[in-house]
């Protein structure tokens, strides 16, 4: 309701904002890297971050916020939007299937991602899949896609494995994927991954299944993370070994998984990188900052777990170079709150993505 | 040394009927936790070490914080708490620590959370099955030892107690306990009798039957506590009548001896049989037949205990207004009431709570587009509904989130003191529990906790969990 | 002068009490069984980077000295059964020759830590037996490094399958239009056999072999072991038919190990003249196994009367000190039950070269007994795996 | 079926003449058995000793040298063997045609009606040496019928039994179809009941007094005091006033075992499965006063209640010896052997055999011993610790005079691997004879026994339950 009139509006916010600049003031910046500018002006120039700066600037409309801006939050997955349309189940393998096109820009749930801060999504291939094709970044907010082709999505868990369907077992599984990239002619998404051009996020869940991707990844020089691993705290050496990132993913319920918990302070610990998704969870767009703050009450400090959901998850996806912090040159998915921004207790008063305002907390008066 | 406390055996008709055995008290024998409180009525010593027979709780606690909340809203600066046996004995900034007497410091000090809505430390079959009544007991299904883990990770995230109910598959789910996750131990045995009508998918018309059936359930009840009412006062003019009676045959016995040998003689002479004068009098009224099931229904629509009844969609939520109007004295307490915002007058006039579990909207579902997602409780509260948030009781370990969950109703809309409420005070008063716990004051229950923050923010830690008293975790070990 | 030699070698290595990786002991024990048939009493074993370097007969413990009554090498359980179910089987086909058990374990399964802890150091690892010919399969060690390059004792390759009722389980014939890979041969015994005799005959006449033939041509020439699960009478026979017609046709002697052999006492002759080895299952409840084959204490003792080599197997479930207790019972000495948990499995395998006695240079896989081994009354109080203690005797 | 019923048959003929002779005339019957070693706990063994037995009680135990054998008694001299009491099974629900009923509470059942002497349970108890078995319904219950306590030996119930009546199990864990919370409801609901309908019978019973009280002042008559026509309810868990006033006959014979349960004159042998299983199981029987004449059966996982148990005072049926539990955090499984925790808590504890006929008592106890047991306490747990329990301390489970003529002869020291049963004397009476035992033959010199084609009909004749963790199920392909 509200996300098709943004839609609409979109362009023509576009047309009338794009070439005004505009600046907000903020009692604190968070840059999403850990560091904090307090009392700063974001100017926002052409959908894209001008300056960050504790002067102000001349000739461009100043918009006063009250509380914290920070990145829009990045998901590593989020399928909400495509339906089942992510996994092609004829074939357990399709790697150069394009899951931009899984995407549906008009699909009502974006809506909700949106108003919780969330301004960046992956959409990866169905777990089912084992070479299922090659994620797409988008911009739930503008409805578009914002990088396609970004990482190659590996299913290397038991959900990948067929139970009348060929592979049922690792063996097959793993024979099949060898056959995959050995077929892989240059330039095809899997000779990409071999170069370490594309990242991979390779779906893994028990240790042992982690394990098995981790040595896959090191003989096929493979770069990425693993998207899983709850587990992972028992794995912090081999994963810090690989120079892999770890995903976590929502979990249903509980909202905050103990497991995670452990985990994510062990990796932060060791400064092996990771992050989190809004998919599947019984929290919904909640879940990756129901999840960080648990983290946080479990002592997780507020500067890593603000990475987790930015500046990390950017790298990951690999698009550090645009999203994931407010710097020069990077897009303007930004986000105002009442308070620090990986606090639960905090509100989201405005979304802004590629510079318009897409979401503002006094337009969405969904039930009076 | 332990015992816990059902409520005070108020002189209702039901009383005869609850001492033959389905008198809660009956399950006083229950594993039990440090309540061994002196306004407790008749506390039944119940001998019971944690299962891995913990030392008893340390006689002598002190406590002190820059900060400690007394209750929402209020807080004091700079205090210190003596914690003697269990109970909270002395408050004050001028307070110091006593000679050798353990101390634990932190920045804040509140109230212990409590979940209104969960099955954490409840056997798992018995918290999901159909198979109970209303005479069924959730003390009769905790489980300290296969919920060992779970009850831990509670301790950690400083919810300390829980209101447990049992059959989340039930219509009726019989009496569910308030229990200490620490060990799992009832502190209320019968802290409500719990319902629901909620069955997503039945369609419209037997959605209605459900609260039809509800309904004529408590009207059955109520007829069932009437009939007993009037059995005991037909019993009482019965037996001063037979006792007047008594008296009388009493003094009249020498004349009717005299006139009975009489006519022994005469018979004797006419040769005759004897004929004894035919005695008659009223018989004793008898009682109505026992019925477990209603006899325990009858406490809630007595207002003895809480009646909580799990609803969702507006159609059930009209009909069980409408139905329940009648029973003036039953209280009320709606769980889960996605849709209460369009009820939102009646229930704050008529002073009913809804305890509240934070979720996502989702378009499309049970209640469609009125789904207000995170903001329910904002709204309700904004409307003048008492809101308690509570875990939902859909997984023991869902019980883990509860600080998480009040604090993103803060981040909805919810006001910050009545999040705190809902998870601290609200629970203790609905559950008739606040002279116990809930609040922090001289005299109650030192259910307590030691945060490096204020209690709802993300970024404090549980520096120290006090249950009864008793450290039962302590950040870093 | 000499002991006293390798004693100044043993304070050495206890002197340095438990270096870093804590791969380095001194054991005394009243008694070594070495599986070889010799025994040492009141021996000092000195183990040294997860090796035995030592053995000194007749001395008396060092302080520091980890004590038992008897030492035996670990136990290796040569039908450990401990793989991850379906998922380590690829039944797209019923014949997968080039599947390897490898990717079918997985080392963080407590399984693991319990055969350890019972004394067994070394597991033979196989695909679930639910193809005809399912893959290789290997030697694990049950303890040690987290990978399972790491944990592999290398041995002589063998390749895995199963004869009898439950490669044609899951099978049916398709009505209308296949459904699932399922439908399709074999649904029953013939078919299993059929189903052998085709691929080994298959991979003897082609023309240019693809790799899975080359394995299966291997196997015939004897330099890939046949593992073949046959509890019952007739699907032993069938196995070693098998292995007859073959070496009639020509096509060479295969190297068959019948595993869950229950019924392998019923028909001795035909094991002798084929010189064919038996694993033998967990001795059952009541007389009856899988596949109603029928197998009492006394099996052990009527393969060693007919001089078969043996091993005995837990299935992952039945404690082996225990099935090496109930051979006893059924008549074999406690030399012979100790081979066949030991040496007789890693000669079987392959991996004789490191693991299955207690001998100077070989793996330090040991098991420390509080009395005489298989006993009801005695256990394992102490396990080392690669010098590394999986049950802590202290 | 058939086939199941001859076997036992086949096996026994042998010795079924002894018996019968045995039977024909007991007073006179005479036997001396000389073994290389007797083991009578109730002591030190014996080398070379002697045991007599006179109209199937023990006479005389002791070393040759001393003891003086009758001259017309028949002897069994084995000078290699090793004479032992023989076991005790304090709880098996083996031997009978169906282990429960549906109903729920069914306390006027006996197993007596449905113990079957020739089901293959008894006869391959008897190879085992198990010489005193306590039967007892399933747990599949909330309160079930009466056990009896009988020796398996004899073509009748009657012949078998050594005590009826021996007490009925009660289940503190669900019954199918139940929960924890339901099935202790229904359990608490069943003594309410009784509690009720004694309370409503003394209750007319007052009421008829007291109207012919008033009746014979009404008419003038005299009227001698009313007596007690009963005895007063002796439960210390609660009372009803002026129950002596009731007849004891007048209560319905369906309740009465229950009232025998809660005036402690009916022992209960109460099976938990998990450890909260005993907090329920106290909860009940300290309501209703029967903890005392209670004994706990017990899964292994109920080890963890031991401190509460140790505080009941309640002895305790060992289910099978290891708990596997996976640790929580590290995923490890640990491994707990359930006797040693009872054993060091100080709590009498009895051993209950499998349907695994390698792992009979026998092996029970030596577990134990493995495990760090004295050898004096395990065999006390298949021994004196289970007639104990069953009341029967005097008579089985050690050889002394008086004691009950029960000798098992082991080939060697019972707890050895490679021990097995070669005679059994029973009340006196040879009744087993390994050498002439038809199915042993037909298992160990490989000619398949009758009934045991290989496929999976036959398999009833070889009852087994997983009662031992250790137990391994080999039709599954897979650990």
């Amino acid at each position: 309701m509200l996300i098709s009139c943004l839609i609409a509006a979109a362009p023509l916010l576009g047309a009338t904002a794009a070439d005004d600049a505009f600046a907000l003031r903020a009692s604190h910046v968070h840059v999403g890297n850990g560091q904090v500018v307090l009392d700063a002006f974001v100017v926002v120039e052409d959908g894209v971050v001008k300056s960050v700066s504790n002067n102000a600037p001349r000739g461009v409309r100043v918009v006063e916020v009250d509380g914290h801006i920070a990145p829009g939050f990045i998901s590593l997955r989020e399928t909400l939007g495509a339906g089942s349309e992510n996994a092609e189940r004829t074939r357990k393998s399709t790697p150069t299937a394009d899951l931009s096109f899984a995407f549906d820009p008009t699909s009502p749930n974006w809506k909700g991602l949106v108003s919780e801060g969330v301004t960046t999504v992956l959409l990866p291939a169905g777990n089912s899949q084992i070479a299922g094709g090659q994620a797409a970044i988008v911009s739930p907010a503008a409805g578009e896609v914002l990088k396609r082709n970004a990482v190659v999505t590996l299913g290397l868990s038991r959900a990948a494995l067929g139970s009348s369907t060929a592979p049922t077992s690792f063996a097959g599984l793993y024979a099949h994927l060898g056959e995959q990239f050995a077929a892989a002619p240059e330039g095809s998404p899997l000779a990409e991954a071999k170069a370490g051009k594309v990242p991979v996020m390779m779906r893994a869940v028990t240790r042992s299944e982690v394990h098995r991707a981790l040595e896959f990844a090191a003989a096929y020089g493979l770069k990425g993370a693993v998207i899983g691993a709850p587990e992972a705290d028992d794995l912090v050496d081999e994963l810090k070994a690989s120079g892999l990132a770890v995903v976590f993913e929502s979990k249903a319920a509980p909202a905050s998984s103990k497991d995670v918990v452990k985990s994510a302070l062990a990796l932060s610990k060791a400064e092996v990188p990771f992050a989190f998704t809004s998919d599947a969870g019984s929290q919904g767009p909640l879940g990756m900052r129901m999840q960080a703050a648990a983290c946080m009450r479990a002592g997780l400090d507020a500067g890593a777990a603000l990475r987790a959901m930015t500046a990390d998850a950017a790298r990951i996806a690999g698009v550090d170079a645009t999203h994931g912090t407010i710097a020069t040159g990077r897009a303007a998915d930004l986000v105002v709150w009442s308070g620090p921004p990986t606090d639960l207790t905090s509100r989201v008063h405005s979304v802004y993505a590629g510079g318009h305002l897409v979401h503002s907390a006094h337009a969405h008066g969904a039930h009076q | 040394m332990r015992s816990y406390s059902t409520r005070p055996d108020r002189r209702s008709p039901l009383r005869r009927l609850r001492n033959l055995g389905i008198a809660l008290t009956a399950g006083a024998a229950l594993t039990a936790a440090s309540l061994a409180a002196q306004d407790d009525p008749a506390p039944e010593p119940a001998p019971e070490p944690a299962p891995e027979a913990v030392p008893a709780a340390p006689s002598l606690l002190f406590l002190r914080a820059n900060k400690v909340i007394v209750s929402p809203g209020k807080s004091l600066d700079n205090m210190g708490l003596l914690v003697r046996d269990g109970r909270i004995v002395a408050m004050g900034t001028d307070l110091a620590a006593p000679e050798g007497v353990e101390t634990i410091e932190g920045e804040v000090i509140c109230a212990a959370f409590i979940d209104p809505w969960s099955v954490a430390g409840v056997d798992a079959s018995s918290a999901r099955t159909d198979r109970v009544d209303t005479a069924s007991r959730a003390t009769d299904a905790l489980d300290p030892y296969g919920q060992d883990e779970v009850l831990d990770d509670l301790l950690e995230s400083g919810v300390l107690m829980l209101r447990v109910e049992i059959g989340s598959a039930a219509a009726v789910s019989g009496v569910g306990a308030v229990i200490r996750a620490d060990g799992a131990v009832p502190v209320l045995a019968d802290a409500a009798i719990s319902a629901r009508l909620y069955a997503p998918g039945l369609d419209p018309v037997s959605r209605v039957g459900q609260v039809d059936r509800l309904a004529s359930a408590l009207g059955g009840a109520k007829k069932y506590a009437d009939d007993v009412a009037t059995y005991e006062s037909n019993l009482k003019t019965w037996e001063e009548e037979i006792a007047k009676k008594e008296t009388e045959l009493a003094e009249d016995f020498k004349k009717a001896k005299k006139s009975r040998d009489k006519k022994v003689k005469e018979a004797k002479e006419e040769g005759e049989e004897l004929k004894e004068k035919k005695y008659k009098e009223d018989k004793r009224p008898r009682p109505p037949k026992f019925d477990a099931k209603k006899a325990s229904l009858a406490r809630a629509v007595g207002g003895e205990v809480p009646m909580v009844i799990h609803v969702e969609q507006a159609l059930e939520l009209r009909e069980l207004l409408r139905v329940t109007r009648p029973f003036t004295r039953m209280r009320l307490v709606l769980a889960g009431g996605r849709s209460a915002l369009l009820f939102a007058d009646e229930l704050a006039e008529r002073g009913i709570p809804v305890i509240v579990t934070p979720a996502p909207s989702s378009p499309g579902g049970d209640v469609g587009e009125m789904d207000p997602g995170f903001a329910l409780a904002g709204e309700l509260s904004a409307r003048g509904v008492e809101v308690l948030i509570g875990s939902g009781a859909t997984s023991a370990s869902a019980s883990r989130d509860l600080p998480l969950l009040a604090a993103a109703a803060v981040g909805h809309g919810l006001d910050e003191d009545a999040a705190f409420h809902a998870i601290t005070a609200g629970p203790a008063r609905v559950f008739d529990l606040q002279s116990k716990v809930g609040s922090v004051r001289r005299g109650l229950h030192a259910d307590l906790l030691v945060l490096s923050g204020d209690p709802l923010s993300s970024s404090t830690r549980v520096l120290a969990s006090i249950s009864g008293g008793k450290v039962v975790h302590q950040a870093g070990n | 002068m000499f002991t006293s030699l390798i004693l100044s070698a043993a304070a050495a290595a206890s002197g340095s009490s438990v270096p870093a990786d804590g791969t380095s002991w001194t054991i005394h024990a009243d008694k070594v069984y070495t599986s070889t048939g010799k025994v040492h009493e009141s021996a000092l074993i000195v183990v040294d980077g997860g090796k035995i370097r030592a053995i000194t007969p007749g001395v008396e413990a060092t302080r520091d000295a980890l004590k038992a009554a008897v030492v035996t090498a670990g136990m290796i359980d040569a039908s450990a059964r401990l793989n991850s179910g379906t998922a380590s089987v690829e039944q797209s086909s019923e014949v997968t020759p080039l599947i390897s058990a490898e990717f079918g374990v997985d080392l963080f399964s407590p399984g693991w830590g319990r055969l350890a802890r019972t004394g067994i150091t070394s597991a033979f690892i196989t695909p679930l037996n639910q193809n005809c010919i399912g893959g290789m399969g290997m030697v694990l060690k049950t303890a040690g490094d987290r990978s399972v390059k790491g944990r592999t004792v290398e041995g002589a390759p063998m390749i895995c399958g199963a004869i009898g009722s439950q490669p044609s389980q899951r099978n049916s014939s398709a009505f209308g239009r296949p459904t699932s890979f399922f439908n399709r041969r074999p649904t029953t015994r013939m078919g299993v056999e059929w189903e052998w005799r085709k691929s080994f005959f298959e991979a003897a006449q082609a023309k240019e072999p693809d790799a899975s033939q080359k394995v299966l041509l291997d196997a015939l020439a004897g330099k890939v072991g046949v593992f073949v699960q046959a509890w019952a009478t007739q699907d032993i026979r069938t196995a070693v038919f098998l292995k007859e017609e073959m070496a009639r046709e020509g096509f060479g002697e295969m190297r068959l190990v019948i595993d869950a052999g229950a019924e392998a006492w019923r028909e001795p002759a035909m094991l002798v003249r084929t010189n064919t080895a038996v694993i033998l299952p967990p001795v059952p409840a009541q007389g009856r196994t899988t596949d109603g084959a029928l197998m009492s204490v006394e099996c052990a003792r009527v393969l060693r009367d007919n001089g078969i080599s043996f091993a005995l197997s837990g299935h992952g479930g039945s404690r082996l000190d225990l099935q090496a207790g109930l051979a006893m019972r059924g008549g074999i000495t406690r030399e012979e039950a100790l081979r066949a948990v030991t040496l007789t499995p890693a000669q079987l395998l392959g991996v004789d070269g490191r693991v299955g006695s207690v001998e100077a240079g070989k793996d330090a896989d040991l098991i420390l007994w509080n009395g005489e081994p298989f006993e009801a009354t005695t256990r394992p109080v102490g396990v080392l795996v690669g010098g590394h203690l999986a049950l802590d005797p202290r | 079926m058939k086939s199941s019923l001859t076997q036992p048959l086949l096996a026994l003929g042998a010795t079924l003449l002894l018996a019968s002779s045995a039977a024909a005339a007991p007073q006179v019957d005479k036997t001396a058995i000389k073994a290389g070693t007797v083991i009578t706990l109730a002591g030190e063994a014996i080398p070379d000793g002697v045991i007599v037995i006179e109209g199937g009680r023990v006479t005389a135990v002791g070393a040759a040298s001393e003891v003086q054998i009758p001259w017309d008694a028949t002897v069994i001299d084995q000078p290699g063997m090793v004479a032992f009491p023989g076991f005790v099974e304090a709880h098996a629900s083996r031997g009978i045609d169906r282990p429960n009923e549906t109903l729920d509470v069914a306390p006027f059942l006996d197993v007596k009606d449905s113990i079957d002497p020739v089901n293959f349970y008894f006869e391959e108890a008897l190879r085992q040496g198990i010489l005193t078995i306590n039967v007892q319904q399933g747990n599949d219950t909330v309160v079930a019928g009466q056990g009896m306590v009988v020796k398996p030996f004899g073509m009748t119930v009657e012949q078998m039994m050594v005590r009826p009546r021996s007490g009925v199990k009660i289940s503190a864990a669900p019954k199918r179809g139940k929960t924890r919370a339901t099935q202790a409801q229904a359990l608490r609901g069943a003594f309410d009941d009784l509690q009720r309908y004694l309370e409503e019978m003394v209750q007319r019973q007052k009421d008829g007094d007291d109207f012919d009280r008033r009746e014979a002042l009404y008419q003038g008559r005299e009227l001698e005091g009313e007596a007690a026509k009963g005895k007063p309810l002796a439960c210390s868990g609660w009372t009803v006033d002026g129950f002596e006033r009731v007849p004891r006959g007048e209560v319905d014979e369906k309740r009465e075992p229950l009232l025998r349960i809660i005036e402690g004159k009916l022992p209960v042998i109460m099976w938990c499965a998990t450890p909260m299983d005993v907090h329920a199981a106290l909860r009940v029987a300290e309501a209703n006063g029967f903890t005392a004449t209670m004994t706990l059966a017990l899964a292994p996982a109920c080890w963890k209640a031991a401190a509460k148990i140790k505080e009941s005072g309640c002895s305790v049926i060992l289910a099978g010896l290891e708990d596997d539990e996976l640790d929580p955090i590290t995923g490890e499984s640990i491994e707990t052997f359930v006797p040693k925790v009872f054993h060091d808590a100080g709590i009498p504890f009895a051993l209950m055999s499998t349907g695994d006929a390698n792992r009979s008592l026998w092996y029970q106890a030596a577990r134990c011993v493995a495990n760090g047991i004295p050898r004096a306490d395990a065999l006390a747990a298949v021994t004196t610790t289970p007639a104990a329990i069953l009341g029967l301390g005097d008579r089985v489970g050690k050889l002394a005079n008086g004691t009950d003529g029960h000798v098992v002869l082991f080939s060697g020291d019972p707890l050895d691997i490679t021990s097995v049963v070669e005679h059994v004397i029973l009340d006196g009476a040879h009744v087993y004879d390994r050498s002439k035992d038809v199915r042993v033959k037909q298992l160990f010199d490989g000619t398949r026994p009758p009934g045991t084609a290989s496929d999976t009909s036959g398999e009833e004749e070889w009852p087994g339950d997983g009662d031992d963790p250790e137990d391994d199920d080999d039709t599954e392909n897979n650990g």
